[in-house]
């Protein structure tokens, strides 16, 4: 028997008014793994990523967390959110505020940390992704990569214990892919259970553990890099390849 | 299926704290009509409150018999009406003529020609003037002011001097709303018209102007909101219109009531009008955003 | 003295009578907007009135109140309150009056160009005017009911603003108590003329000035007593004649 | 080179009418030159022409005299200035009150718990009233009906409530502006907040309202160069503030000039704060765009 | 002897305050010709085409046309630029009116001819572009490529002599590209004299008479496609084509 996975959804479905979006969706997640959604634009990747973070409530199934059904409609969102980083696929940084204070926000409020305490581990972070010299500067004094890097850093001080990331090089120019996706890589590296919607087939094929193939709403195919980018089996995830490689 | 002992968000305390399975939809409907009833109870609660504790105030009787007379509201209320009709012809008269003229001061500021900079100059004097006196020292100062220079009866008439007032001061306003239309029209436009060899006038006329006045119609409503209620300020020279008839009543019968039954009118054409406003600009922002 | 205790507990500040007056107030009923001066009509029956309830005049302060603030409803900051106030039933039912101190006359003014043009002091040639008033005082009901003028009449917060309209043009004629009539005419309009009165008792409502307090002042009274010794003793009527122009000339409208 | 024939836009005639080859710099420099001219010369024709023409009339002795007198102005400046401070002290105690009421009432209409509903209503309704009704009459309302409720002396003081009434109705312009800042931050803030775990009151004070109230900087300037000019408005409920002056004094002297040193006070305040407020509007408009 | 240009640039010269952005350019565009301009982005294509448009004026230097002066500071620029068609690269149609308006607009207003005359002439341009079905369109009711096409029907409506085309292709998604390249290579075909700065370096290469390499403000190398794109001769060239092809 396998060990338990950390995320498993089982049979999530939700609508947006009448629009089904996600139509029945399961997919296990095991600890250290890193899971890659593909699939084209409006197929639901970034609308189930927001359902697990809880964004979005689901209208039916479940979502369970370590086994426990995290997705249950009295349970307080917030101390699950602080479990589940997200990271958007434009940043969101915050603009008011610079580097360290957007990563410093969210650990001093939830977890009620003076900031003595906090400033060397933030410190460490920033040292960690390489933007040690970036802590002061403003969101609109960033390149697009290094603002992507601090994103990611904003989600990790949390120290969640699952991070998902939507399309987090779509907005940035073709030479700054790289430095994020190699982020991505060094977290997986130390053990970090990673889901990731993505565009960047060719990263999905060297680094993913799991390709999961999202058309209109369901996972039509999932299975290892191999298998998918390989052999198909199915017709639609062969057309989708044909069009995107 | 293992279970995790990790519980560090609580969730095992959590959900053993709550109902075992149940339907999301029956669950959201019934979380639906409890907010309902919260929202109601607290409501009524409120309003219940204010109703029982006002009335407990020492003076209560006496301000209610000043402020809240029915007898008295019932009597003035036809010639409030009746005065109100007043404000409305001003207002239908002064709003089309702030459209025009607000309009013009806004392209005299507009004027590039260098021939044409005494018109930028006045445009901008005129708006940094009418938008720094209160309205009410304008009216003053043009309603007595102008007709002293000896105009005959008819060219002295309050309602002529008010209504030049409330235009000249009004102008500045919508002229600032227009001018901001026509700047948030992307210079792009201004190129494509002109690379079509058309003039200055021609791309004002037929390329920017629609498009900007088109724009600024919501922000441009509330000038015009904010108009209908200064229309009140023409009764300081003379012409007996709501508020000015308020007053008399309140005079004569030492009764603020009628003051209550005035913002009543006005109540009952403002709220709509803003309301409008609202959805307007709000849709447009949702139309940008 | 008897009426000095019959204040006793009554008024705002114990020994201290609190009088209220407008602000500006107007010649000739304060001279110089300083009433503690004593000048004036209304400062002298003031002072007559206190003098007569046993207050010293050094024992009176004064306060300035609007129209507005005086009919307010709630605690008022004065004993009483005179600044040519008619007396009316309607009001009646918010606040306290005295018996009148002065019964004024109501004259008319118009400029010299509008006598030029052929107006006559008779009901049926005011008609045609176009006419002005002070928004607060009782001349717009007794211009709409006794003259019933052909246009509707046109009101301003002020007796100044009720002049300036006709400097401008914008009015004919106004209605004013005659002593303020008198004033105007003779010394702040250039060409000011007063056309004439109407009688005060010949009046449809009469302009009784009663000093004003708030309702169920017991005060009310001391006043009236104070007001009706001084009738009794002439002094009113010297007041009177001593600060009020009188008006011989002055033609009476038919 | 060989000529070719076609003319169609006339350049050939209008080369023919030109002075040859000319310093491109020399000309602009030239041209500049004669605009500047042209434009003083405009100018001052029009300055003269209304100096000249404006004492032909008829009766602009009188006006000058009872407008614009010399000696009038003099001597009622330094009281209208001392007036004019009781402006500036109920502006400075309103503002802040209105800038923190403001954003209660934002808040309020921003409330989402259904608990809350009545909060919300409350500040709908709020909103509408005090938009809807004019300044001047709330100010009646309030000034002479509240202390009617059996207050104190202390507490019936004119300029408490003369400056509520301003507070009331002015905050309900400002929570408009508020929300609409609160409303154009995005969404994905919102989102990025919750994702991290952040309460719903957390990303309001810290994520969502300081960018909010930067935005809307300029906007409530406006708002506050109005309340500058409103504030003249408490003097009708007693306080003898710059406006109530002047009328005093025009009621002494029989003469409007007063008024125009009003003004003159005015404009002094107000047009150096618009300006500002402009100049703020399109720096953010620049940024924007 | 080769005829008269139509278009000659004499060391034209434009400065935007102190920042000299067009340093000298000689370059002449005869009739029925098509020329690229190609060069990096910054480089001053779209400035040196807005001063042949007249939107800018020249700072030294001149730009004749058929050998006339166009450029003198004291000749009124409007009926020259009715002679100079400009498209530009975001479309700007007037979005207030319909595809047929935005045509109509200029020769009813410059030309003064009546509506009931133009009609038949701008409905046969529609034609000729394929767009007859889409006349009474909006522009927000226009794809991309539709937009760009009836902003070129609305140029050509002033029946211009010269066509100056602004990267007309690069606001378009991929498979809309062609379409409207394929109107450029029908303008050519019927002999219309064009100037274009363009990124698409495959179109330059097929369709040009002669490619311009622009680089800061200055006409580096010029040339016959063949020339340009197989022997460049200047390092510079070379170093912008290996980046873009
Ligand atoms: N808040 C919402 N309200 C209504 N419809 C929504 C909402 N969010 C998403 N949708 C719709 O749900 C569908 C799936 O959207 P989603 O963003 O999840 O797709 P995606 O796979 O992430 O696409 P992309 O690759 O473009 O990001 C789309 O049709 C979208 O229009
Ligand atoms: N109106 C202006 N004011 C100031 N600088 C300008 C202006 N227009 C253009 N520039 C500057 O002139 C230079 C050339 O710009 P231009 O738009 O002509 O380049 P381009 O070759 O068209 O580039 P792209 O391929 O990005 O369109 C740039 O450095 C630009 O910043
Ligand atoms: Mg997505
Ligand atoms: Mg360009």
């Amino acid at each position: 028997m396998r060990p338990q996975p950390k995320i498993e959804l089982n049979d999530v479905r939700k609508s947006f008014g009448d629009l089904e979006v996600i139509k029945g969706v399961n997919l296990s997640v095991h600890r250290g793994e890193l899971v890659c959604l593909i699939g084209s634009s409006g197929s639901g990747k970034s609308t189930l990523l927001r359902c697990l973070n809880l964004l979005e409530p689901i209208d039916e199934g479940e979502i369970l967390l370590d086994g426990y059904d995290i997705s249950h409609p009295m349970l307080d969102p917030q101390p699950i959110r602080q479990r589940i980083g997200l990271v958007f696929q434009s940043f969101n940084l915050f603009p008011h505020m610079n580097a360290f204070e957007n990563v410093m926000l969210a650990p001093r409020l939830n977890k009620k940390i003076s900031r003595a305490v906090l400033t060397p581990k933030i410190e460490a972070l920033f040292e960690r992704f390489e933007l040690k010299d970036r802590m002061t500067h403003y969101p609109d004094q960033l390149s697009g990569g290094q603002q992507q890097r601090v994103a990611i850093v904003r989600a990790m001080a949390m120290e969640p214990e699952i991070m998902l990331f939507d399309e987090i090089t779509s907005a940035l120019d073709p030479e700054l892919v790289s430095e994020v996706l190699d982020v991505v890589r060094q977290l997986k590296s130390e053990g970090m259970t990673l889901v990731l919607a993505t565009h960047e087939m060719n990263f999905a094929r060297d680094a993913a553990d799991k390709v999961c193939f999202l058309d209109k709403g369901v996972i039509v195919e999932e299975g290892t890099p191999d298998q998918i980018f390989q052999n198909p089996s199915e017709p639609r995830t062969r057309a989708f390849l044909r069009s995107v490689l | 299926m293992s279970r995790n002992t990790t519980d560090k968000t609580g969730i095992v305390a959590a959900q053993a704290a709550l109902p075992a399975k149940i339907s999301r939809t029956a669950y959201n409907a019934q979380k639906k009509r409890r907010s309902l009833m919260i929202a109601s109870a607290s409501t009524l609660t409120v309003v219940a409150l204010i109703y029982v504790l006002v009335p407990l105030a020492p003076g209560w009787e006496r301000v209610k018999n000043s402020f809240f007379n029915w007898e008295v509201l019932v009597r003035t209320f036809p010639k409030l009406l009746d005065a109100f009709l007043i404000d409305v012809m001003i207002f239908a008269w002064c709003a089309p003529a702030i459209a025009i003229w607000g309009l013009v001061i806004a392209l005299c500021r507009d004027a590039r020609s260098p021939a044409l900079f005494p018109l930028r100059v006045f445009a901008t004097v005129y708006n940094d003037v009418f938008r720094g006196v209160p309205v009410i020292l304008v009216i003053y100062l043009i309603g007595f002011g102008i007709p002293g220079l000896g105009l005959s009866r008819t060219w002295s008439n309050p309602y002529i001097w008010g209504s030049l007032a409330l235009i000249l001061s009004y102008s500045a306003y919508v002229a600032e709303v227009y001018r901001a239309g026509i700047e948030s029209i992307h210079e792009s436009q201004r190129s494509a018209a002109k690379s079509l060899g058309l003039s200055h006038w021609h791309t004002m006329r037929h390329v920017i102007l629609p498009q900007a006045i088109r724009r600024v119609v919501p922000a441009n409503m509330n000038n015009f909101i904010s108009l209908q209620k200064d229309v009140a300020l023409v009764s300081f020279i003379g012409p007996v219109e709501l508020l000015r008839q308020a007053g008399v009543e309140k005079s004569l019968l030492a009764n603020f009531t009628p003051y209550v039954g005035a913002a009543i009118i006005f109540l009952s054409v403002t709220i709509p009008a803003t309301r409008f406003a609202d959805h307007l600009i709000a849709r447009q922002n949702r139309e940008r955003g | 003295q008897a009426a000095g205790e019959c204040a006793t507990g009554k008024t705002l500040e114990e020994g201290v009578l609190t009088i209220a007056t407008g602000n500006p107030a107007y010649f000739p009923w304060v001279i110089d907007n300083e009433p503690a001066g004593g000048k004036g009509f209304e400062a002298a029956v003031a002072y007559a009135v206190a003098a007569q309830m046993g207050f010293e005049a050094e024992k009176v302060e004064w306060t300035s109140s609007s129209f507005d603030q005086a009919i307010q409803p709630g605690q008022k900051n004065f004993d009483f309150n005179l600044q040519q106030f008619s007396i009316t039933e309607d009001r009646e039912k918010i606040v306290d009056f005295s018996i009148p101190y002065y019964t004024s006359a109501l004259a008319v003014i118009v400029r010299q160009p509008t006598i030029d043009a052929g107006v006559q002091p008779t009901l049926e040639s005011l008609k045609s005017l176009t006419w002005g008033a002070d928004a607060n005082t009782t001349a717009t009901p007794v211009i709409q009911e006794l003259i019933a003028p052909e246009s509707d009449p046109l009101l301003y917060d002020d007796t100044i603003n009720v002049i300036e309209a006709m400097n401008a043009n914008q009015i004919d004629a106004t209605l004013l108590d005659l002593p303020v009539a008198l004033y105007q005419a003779g010394a702040v309009m250039n060409d000011g003329v007063v056309l004439g009165q109407f009688a005060a008792d010949e009046s449809t409502s009469p302009d009784h000035f009663g000093l004003l307090m708030e309702e169920g002042n017991p005060i009310k009274a001391c006043v009236d007593a104070a007001l009706t010794a001084l009738i009794d003793s002439g002094e009113l009527a010297q007041i009177e004649a001593q600060w009020l122009q009188q008006a011989t000339d002055v033609p009476m409208i038919r």
